[in-house]
């Protein structure tokens, strides 16, 4: 389904990975591990559309992403670092608006979302009034809501407790299980069949990677 | 792809609407005297506002120009070859002032139908040649006109 | 958008293709620009006739005009190098775009300032706030903020898009300056040459004065590749034709 | 249409939540022009000769201060990384954005004014003038202003920047508006004026939303 080649990204004249080759179906789930700095963001946010640096081809569902870049858009699901909640409103209002930008937010209603993440009667309470960990669950009820097929997730696990956590890691092994596929950045095992897991380690590839004329390109294995 | 057709419809729709708008109202707007800038027929003929801050051009008329020899006062007439507007200004006239030549100046006309300026301006036109031809021109063709 | 253009134009956007085209018109250029500057300088300054109205204080039309048609040429081709390095991703274009800006920059001061000279004995002002003026100084602005903004981006490319969108902006714009302060205020004269009618003055005044225009032209081209090869060359400072560049020339 | 709407809706909510951005501009164009009889003079036929300019400048100035903030804030907090990732239209929503920021400024500017005419002696002929010029310009201020906040908004430097990228784009405004009223003042009819203002807001309607939108683009992709 998502199909990815060459993918070189380069920024401030230091190569961050080079010749990416890996391909996603249906029913996978992709974690990229490396440390701070080694560029897993950046591939995230490459993915996704938001970011330009970069040189290789993306295909969604066999077909370059660039051409077709609202249908791509409708599939996507992309929780990033700023989680694109605002202060001033209250976790509805916020869900709200969400579901307003990605239709595809309509599995179950906004109230069952926020009783899911445990944020039951702090529906009008502005964000601001919230600590980290609960701003954090606000903007991760979207991924009860979504019925995207494809989601994408920056260090979906940051400043959540270990309850939600495990809550989280179920509810995203239970939707690769229905056919989703999931690309995060997080060092997380996973309850899931060892194919359908792939790991890249943009580390691993970044100390191999001299140059990029001379190195053939990189495969990741199953 | 409906809706994205329905969307192009739409963006083309508009454009051709907000074009067709804008000259209408460009086209509207042209029709006004909006600049504030009156011919010398045009303020003959009462055309122009009194008290307001307007724009009068034309040419210098021959002879017309009177220099208080006590005080930077000077009057003149400036004409469009129609008809005739006098101009009072107090000041240091350009050096491209002369008799027969076009100006702009700023001011007010006063009760009288005389133009109190409070700026002029020599308007030097697109023209240049060399003092022997223009001599010759002037020869040839004695008008108020110094344009070829 | 997917318009089949020539072959050269593909070319262009290679870097070492435009590189090595550039190096060789360049001293072509150079060699025309001196000989055209140099005749218009010494012709309309020495041998041009004095103006029956103005005397010798015309003669600063020689470096005014030329340098005022330039600034607005330059204008234009940044935008046109902007539609083109946004529309086929041309990085090349966008590097002509981004050299041009401060020779544009550079041509409205002198055409400004040369005007003020001028100014002062004709109109009795060194500055008037009239329609020509003032829609040149807006120009010199945009002209500033276009290179502000390049120099704004840590990351080039970035760059080139966001003072490609500003140039377009301010393209559209000019039309419209030029008319709001056109009905504002008026006194400079007309353009002293159009193509469609002949020239108001006798040829040994114009001749000289279109020389020097020819020898602008020749003289902004001229800088203009010089500046894009070292843009180029510092954008390409890591690929193979650069260093092979290097290291074959001791 | 429906998403305008909204996104409509939504920046009001935002802004009376956060009344500061609403106050701020109205409080700087009254302070901005109580200085001018205390600078120039008293007087009020010099007051009243110089008003037309004095209360477009500021008024102008009031538009581009609180024209930094537009995207800013949801630059910061990823709101606008959601919106890139939607399968929404950009220019869309940046034109709700701006449309709410001019009912916040520039349509709060326009009703204002009379008071600060009274206090600069303006005539009263010049009220309708004053008030249509500010309705029918501003709206350009906003959108002209909107293009210099997107192509800065990514930048850490972007406030004084976007004063030079805009301010040559809003002369013609300015001369048109002053004159306006300055025509009103005179009793001279304004509808040509009104009109040549009105064509200028429709071109920058047509042509700022695609503007903007390649604009935050670019700023989020760098």
């Amino acid at each position: 389904m998502l199909t990815v080649t060459n993918l070189t990204s380069e920024r401030d004249d230091r190569i961050l990975f080079a010749n990416l080759n890996f391909s996603l179906h249906a029913g996978d789930l992709l974690q990229i591990e490396g440390q701070n700095g080694s560029g897993k963001t950046t591939l995230l946010r490459i993915l996704c559309g938001l970011s330009s640096h970069f040189s290789g081809k993306i295909y969604w569902q066999n077909q370059d992403v660039s051409q077709q870049l609202p249908n791509f858009l409708q599939a996507l699901l992309y929780v990033g670092h700023h989680a694109g909640i605002k202060a001033a409103l209250t976790a509805e209002e916020n869900l709200r608006w969400m579901q307003r930008l990605h239709p595809l937010l309509n599995r179950c209603t906004i109230t069952e979302a926020l009783n899911q993440v445990g944020l039951y009667g702090y529906e009008d309470v502005p964000c601001y009034a919230l600590s980290a960990g609960q701003q954090r669950r606000v903007s991760l009820a979207r991924l009860y809501l979504s019925s995207h097929p494809l989601w994408i997730l920056d260090e979906p696990f940051t400043a959540i407790d270990k309850k939600g956590v495990l809550e989280k890691e179920a509810l995203i092994v239970k939707h690769v299980q229905q056919g989703g596929m999931c690309i995060l950045t997080t060092h997380h095992d996973f309850d899931l069949p060892k194919q359908t897991i792939r790991r890249i380690n943009l580390d691993q590839l970044a100390h191999t990677i001299t140059s990029v004329d001379t190195t053939p390109s990189y495969l990741v294995s199953v | 792809m409906t809706p994205k057709r329905k969307q192009r419809m739409t963006i083309a729709l508009l454009i051709v609407f907000g074009t067709a708008l804008i000259v209408g109202l460009v086209m509207y707007a042209l029709k006004q005297n909006i600049n504030l800038f009156y011919s010398t027929t045009q303020i003959v003929k009462g055309e122009a506002p009194k008290d307001a801050r307007i724009r009068v051009g034309g040419m210098v008329l021959k002879g017309s120009l009177q220099r208080d020899p006590n005080s930077l006062h000077v009057s003149f007439l400036v004409t469009d070859t129609a008809e005739n507007v006098k101009v009072e200004y107090t000041g240091i006239l350009p050096d491209l002032f002369r008799e027969g030549q076009g100006i702009i100046a700023q001011g007010k006309l006063d009760t009288q139908g005389v133009f109190q300026a409070d700026e002029v301006l020599a308007k030097h036109d697109e023209n240049y040649m060399p003092p022997e031809i223009a001599e010759s021109m002037k020869n040839a063709k004695p008008t108020t006109e110094a344009k070829p | 958008m997917n318009i089949k253009m020539p072959k050269w134009f593909y070319q262009l956007a290679s870097p070492k293709w435009s590189y090595d085209i550039m190096g060789m018109l360049m001293p072509w250029f150079g060699l025309a620009a001196l000989l055209l500057l140099v005749t218009g300088i010494v012709w309309g300054l020495m041998f041009a006739p004095p103006d029956y109205q103005q005397g010798n204080s015309y003669r600063i039309i020689y470096i005014h005009v030329p340098s005022a048609i330039l600034a607005q040429s330059c204008f234009m081709l940044m935008a046109v190098a902007g539609i083109i390095g946004m529309v086929w991703k041309m990085k090349v274009a966008h590097i002509v775009a981004k050299s041009a800006a401060p020779i544009g920059a550079s041509m409205t001061i002198i055409a400004l300032s040369t005007g003020a000279i001028w100014g002062k004995p004709t109109w009795g002002a060194w500055w008037v706030w009239d329609a020509r003026l003032t829609s040149m100084l807006i120009l010199l602005f945009l002209y500033l903020g276009i290179i502000a903004l390049y120099s704004a981006f840590s990351n080039k490319a970035s760059g080139d898009q966001a003072a490609s969108i500003l140039t377009l902006v301010g393209v559209v714009n000019i039309p419209i300056i030029k008319y709001s302060v056109e009905w504002w205020n008026t006194l400079h004269q007309p353009a002293s040459f159009t193509l469609t009618k002949k020239p108001a003055m006798p040829p040994e005044m114009w001749v000289p004065l279109l020389i020097m225009v020819l020898g602008y032209y020749c003289f902004f081209a001229y800088v203009l590749m010089a500046r894009t090869r070292i843009e180029l060359l510092e954008r390409e400072h890591k690929s193979g034709w650069v260093t092979a560049l290097l290291t074959d020339t001791p | 249409m429906n998403f305008l709407n909204a996104a409509i809706k939504r920046e009001l909510l935002l802004a009376l939540r956060n009344r500061s951005e609403i106050i701020n501009p109205l409080a700087f164009f009254l302070l901005v022009i109580t200085l001018f009889p205390l600078a120039v003079s008293p007087e009020a036929k010099v007051l009243a000769n110089i008003a037309p300019g004095i209360i477009w400048v500021a008024a102008l100035l009031a538009t581009l201060l609180s024209m930094d903030s537009l995207f800013k804030n949801d630059y910061d907090d990823g709101s606008l990384e959601q919106i890139v990732v939607s399968p929404q239209s950009l220019a869309l929503l940046a034109l709700g954005k701006v449309i709410s920021h001019w009912l916040s400024t520039g349509f709060l500017l326009a009703l204002l004014s009379p008071v600060l005419a009274v206090m600069l002696f303006l005539p009263s002929e010049a009220m309708p003038a004053l008030v249509g010029s500010l309705l029918i310009g501003t709206p350009t201020l906003s959108l002209i202003g909107a293009i210099g906040a997107a192509l800065t908004v990514g930048l850490r430097k972007g406030g004084v920047l976007i004063s030079l990228l805009v301010l040559p784009l809003y002369i013609p405004v300015l001369i048109f508006g002053a004159a306006t009223v300055q025509a009103g003042a005179l009793n001279l009819p304004i509808s040509g004026h009104l009109a040549l203002l009105g064509a200028m807001m429709v071109f920058t309607l047509l042509l700022a939303p695609f503007a903007i939108a390649a604009a935050l683009k670019l700023s989020i992709r760098n």
